[in-house]
């Protein structure tokens, strides 16, 4: 697998310090499924030496969308990327989240955590039926929103500061939503393309460890496939330096067996 | 132009090996491996290793710190579930051994001598338990008994791996040279250390080992002495990005040098590095690697 | 806040220093070099000496390589030219000395002691000629020979600055406290070879010096060792660019700190770096450094 | 003495491989003298970790004007910056070249030498006579000619392709040139500004060391004064990491004596 030049055809701040990248990488879009990441090289130089994990976002024909949040210094050289340069990208990398079908999913994301899902969801819609929760700190932040609407799929939101949706913390949303409604409203349901509410079979989550720890603990014993967004070596799995550690010992090397893993079964 | 580079019975394509611990055992991009001289697997140890909890990696300017810790399945799975796998490749299989006493050394190199690979790299710089966890590696007689246990234990070529950390690797290569060793592949990680800013230790397993870019002046020094002072083959390592870098070590006096880190950047990079070698040789006229290997030397 | 350190008999206002070498004699940038804790002069030996030849720099990813040969005009030229000039200076100024046999040291510790200078750095980073070249310092015994002669010798500060280039600081460290030593600066430049890619060295001293971001974690390893392993102060070096660094080193353990390379980058660099530890200490109400010296081994 | 943030007011390429920036300091632009240089860095990270050296070609009131060559990574990097950027330069440094009155001056450049020659003509013009010789590969790569002779100044060049003036090296030029006149020439000018031709009384010369050395020896006796553009650690007298061996032994710190040196008196 090399490494390949990408053209960037859109380079846009979409709020204060979250960008989107759309590249040109034919091969790439009509390969990459939901759960893989690209591995980017954020300099031409050495430093930094490694390269940032960022989960494919969207695909659009021959264009992959990257979404990222700027938190050190490589995602701050990758925000100075503009329309028109190349990009050294490798991948697409990781586990495809696993093909869902005829399930009711839940998808909720935390801040940047809901780049990840735009793609699952465009995937997954086809063959299940869907709701989206998104969190974040305030209104601005909320990201993806229109996309996520623009996929025919009922969104909830929720932001810290009440700014927008729910006031208070996604999870909380999460957990009234599956409270709220029994079982009998996932068979009430049925048909529909997209189900608004009812518990769900199966929930992809991304976001900050802390939230995902505290969805696992809020839904148990409902499967929560969670993406991993811990530091990596290689993305490759030729370097053993991903490690989350599982229940009852040994470790997953998530940039193999994951990104995205079944939360309840590693220790967060 | 003959490219090949022959260490004790082992016959190698070419110079370029990747190195253990940054490729997997060559199973991941055995397209890549396919066309090296060889893969050196990841350290294998007598029973299965965890390895250390998570961070395992740190990166500071022109390098990183690893403390992956060993990780691997255990010599018993290795064999069972790995080496049916390594002995299909079309390059020679080089398999990396870490004991944690002097005599597991010599356990892994005996039951090694059955398996379908071609070579063993010992690595001594795994912490000696019994010893209060210095490593293995950092006295000249530890490195002599464990490379005469493995001579005698195993008749596959013996390749013993340096550490320089606080030990002159001169000392410890002309330990490994008068024990039968085959060749010395020059240099391991160097200690490291990173802390989180407040203090505390980064990486889960405390301390890590430097690689990378920043390791590549002291290990291209280390060679150049190491080469200087045995007669058996030096494989050099440390911070080789390019065929630049890599025709440095061959000047300074390696017949051999291993990738590792670049690989996490660039899983072609080994490949990479052999295709500009195998350039370099070309536009240079070279029959073999004499002219090129230990010049620095002949230089200076 | 009382940012003070004392060192021996002598007290530092703040506890950053500029490294040797890395800031001439402290009197390019007076004003720099009276806010530091104390400015370590460049190496001055008995004689004059030329230094090497060109080049003296290299630079590589995160680091670099100098082999600047401990150019200087020697001791008299020192005492006459540069003394008058550097005990002006409001800040600690403490001579780093070198010497090409063990008792050229006491003599240059014997003649500095009548000097109007603080305190002494005993740089045993040199080649030992009488001893085939290996450096004084790789050797516990040697260095403890040095210590007990410069301790002997002068009533002054004594503080010996080691290397970590094949030796492990903790046994020269123990020797240099055992001789009286007040302090060990850990660590000076690690050994490093850069090739000019025809295969010849491109120093004009063939090997160099590496430091620079690229030498900070092995330094900071030696210096978390180093600190667990003697009772005298540590001083930290290697690597340190930004008050960030400076935390880390004295969260390992060190008591002071040396600014080296970053001032060929920044002459206000140290200053920087004092600036920065101060704000650190006004945020967090440190009354002293204590509860930042040390705090790794006491939280890992 | 600080770093200081300046502002790219332009900057663009002169000929290929070959840029010219114009930064707003308006306290360099006061205190820097000719022969003086800045030490940039070239990026905002630790790699490159040097700054590196480069002379001030031009002032205009508080503009600095630097024109650089790309040979490496570092150069590459700042040819990478825009107008409208910030560039973090230290200086001025180095010593200024020694303030001539009353004489016959040559200023002999080659290639990327001719910068620095640019800013000691314009200060060194009006209390001489002066004669400036330029050359370079070819034409497309003489360097500010059009600068020089806005100054007055008679202007000979020398291309090793013919392209424009002497087909040859500057050197060759430059020992016609002085040959060619009697010490007698020098008189005859005395009065005019600028005289075309005659036997310098002091040389200034700028490019590759080869080109200093020829010049020297094609000279002797005459004092050449060379820009050295050596490898540099600080720049600013307190590393010890340049160094020129002087005849007779020892070494001239060359950011500190220089870069302006007597040629007679180094080792070339
Ligand atoms: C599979 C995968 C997919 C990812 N997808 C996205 C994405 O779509 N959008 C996005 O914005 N981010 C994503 N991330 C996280 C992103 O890779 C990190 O934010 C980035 O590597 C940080 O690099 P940096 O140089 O800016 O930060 P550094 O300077 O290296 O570190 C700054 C801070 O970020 C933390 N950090 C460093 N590396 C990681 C990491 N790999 N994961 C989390 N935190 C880290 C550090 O601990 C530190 O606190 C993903 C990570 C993984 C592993
Ligand atoms: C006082 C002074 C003034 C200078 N003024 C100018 C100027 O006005 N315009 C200009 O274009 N250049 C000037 N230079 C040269 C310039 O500094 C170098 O070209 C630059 O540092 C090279 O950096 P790099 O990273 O691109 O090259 P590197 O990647 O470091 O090296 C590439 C090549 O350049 C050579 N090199 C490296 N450093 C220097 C150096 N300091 N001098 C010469 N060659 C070097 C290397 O040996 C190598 O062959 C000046 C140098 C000095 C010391
Ligand atoms: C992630 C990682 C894991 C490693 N694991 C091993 C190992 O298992 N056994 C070993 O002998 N060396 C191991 N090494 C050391 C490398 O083989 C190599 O000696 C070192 O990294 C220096 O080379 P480099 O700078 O090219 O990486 C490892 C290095 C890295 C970065
Ligand atoms: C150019 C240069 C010259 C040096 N000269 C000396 C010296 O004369 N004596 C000495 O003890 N250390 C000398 N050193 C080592 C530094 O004092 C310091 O120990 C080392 O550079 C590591 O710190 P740093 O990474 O902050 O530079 C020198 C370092 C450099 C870069
Ligand atoms: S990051 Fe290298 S194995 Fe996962
Ligand atoms: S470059 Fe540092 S003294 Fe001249």
């Amino acid at each position: 697998m090399k490494p390949a030049l990408c053209l960037v055809v859109q380079a846009r701040e979409l709020c204060t310090g979250i960008f989107s990248l759309w590249l040109e990488a034919s091969e790439t879009a009509h390969r990459v499924k939901p759960g893989q990441f690209l591995n980017v090289k954020v300099s031409n130089g050495p430093d930094p030496l490694l390269r940032r994990p960022i989960s494919v976002c969207d695909v659009e024909r021959s264009r992959v969308r990257l979404v990222f949040r700027v938190v050190g210094r490589g995602t701050a050289m990758l925000a100075r990327v503009r329309t028109g340069d190349e990009l050294d990208v490798l991948g697409p990398l990781g586990r495809p989240a696993p093909e869902l079908h005829h399930k009711d999913i839940m998808l909720c994301g935390g801040g940047i955590g809901t780049a990840p899902l735009l793609f699952l969801a465009r995937r997954l819609r086809r063959a299940n039926r869907m709701q989206v929760l998104l969190g974040a700190r305030t209104k601005a932040e909320l990201l993806l929103v229109r996309e996520f609407r623009a996929l025919g799929l009922p969104v909830r939101l929720a932001t810290d500061d009440g700014s927008a949706g729910y006031r208070g913390v996604v999870t909380e949303l999460v957990e009234q939503q599956v409270r709220s409604q029994g079982p009998e409203a996932t068979s009430q349901g049925r048909g529909r393309r997209s189900a608004v509410g009812g518990k769900p079979s199966a929930v992809f989550a991304c976001g900050p460890r802390p939230m995902l720890a505290d969805l696992v603990k809020r839904l148990d014993p409902i499967p929560v496939w969670g993406f991993v967004e811990e530091r990596m070596g290689c993305g490759t799995g030729i370097c053993y330096c991903c490690a989350l550690p599982k229940k009852g010992g040994g470790h997953v090397r998530f940039c193999e067996e994951g990104p995205v893993v079944k939360l309840n079964e590693v220790v967060l | 132009m003959n490219p090949q580079v022959t260490i004790g019975k082992t016959t190698f394509a070419n110079p370029v090996l990747a190195a253990s611990g940054t490729f997997e055992f060559g199973l991941k991009f055995k397209s890549v491996a396919n066309r090296l001289g060889g893969v050196v697997t990841k350290a294998i140890t007598l029973q299965p290793r965890v390895g250390n909890p998570p961070p395992r990696i740190y990166e500071f300017p022109g390098g990183m710190l690893n403390s992956v810790g060993l990780e691997n399945p255990g010599f018993e799975v290795f064999c069972r579930e790995v080496v049916p796998h390594t002995r299909k490749l079309k390059c020679r299989v080089v398999v990396n051994i870490a004991g944690a006493t002097v005599d597991e050394y010599g356990e892994l190199a005996a039951r090694l001598d059955s398996e379908p690979v071609d070579a063993l790299e010992v690595n001594v710089s795994c912490p000696n338990v019994k010893e209060g966890g210095a490593l293995f590696g950092q006295q000249p007689s530890v490195v002599e008994a464990i490379t005469t246990l493995a001579r005698r234990r195993t008749t596959k070529t013996v390749i013993v791996k340096l550490t320089a950390n606080f030990v002159d690797p001169v000392e410890t290569a002309k330990a490994a040279e008068a024990a039968g060793a085959d060749a010395v592949t020059t240099i391991n990680t160097l200690f490291g250390l990173a802390l989180d800013g407040n203090g505390r230790p980064f990486l889960g397993g405390r301390n890590g080992g430097v690689s990378g870019p920043a390791l590549k002046p002291f290990a291209l020094f280390c060679v150049d002495r190491v080469a200087a002072a045995v007669k058996i083959p030096v494989i050099g390592c440390g911070g080789i990005m390019s065929t630049a870098d890599a025709v440095d070590f061959l000047s300074a006096g390696a017949r051999m040098v291993q990738v590792g880190t670049a690989n996490l950047v660039n899983p072609e990079a080994a490949l990479d590095v052999w295709n500009g070698l195998k350039a370099h040789a070309e536009q240079n006229d070279l029959g073999n690697w004499d002219a090129v290997v230990g010049r620095t030397r002949r230089r200076s």
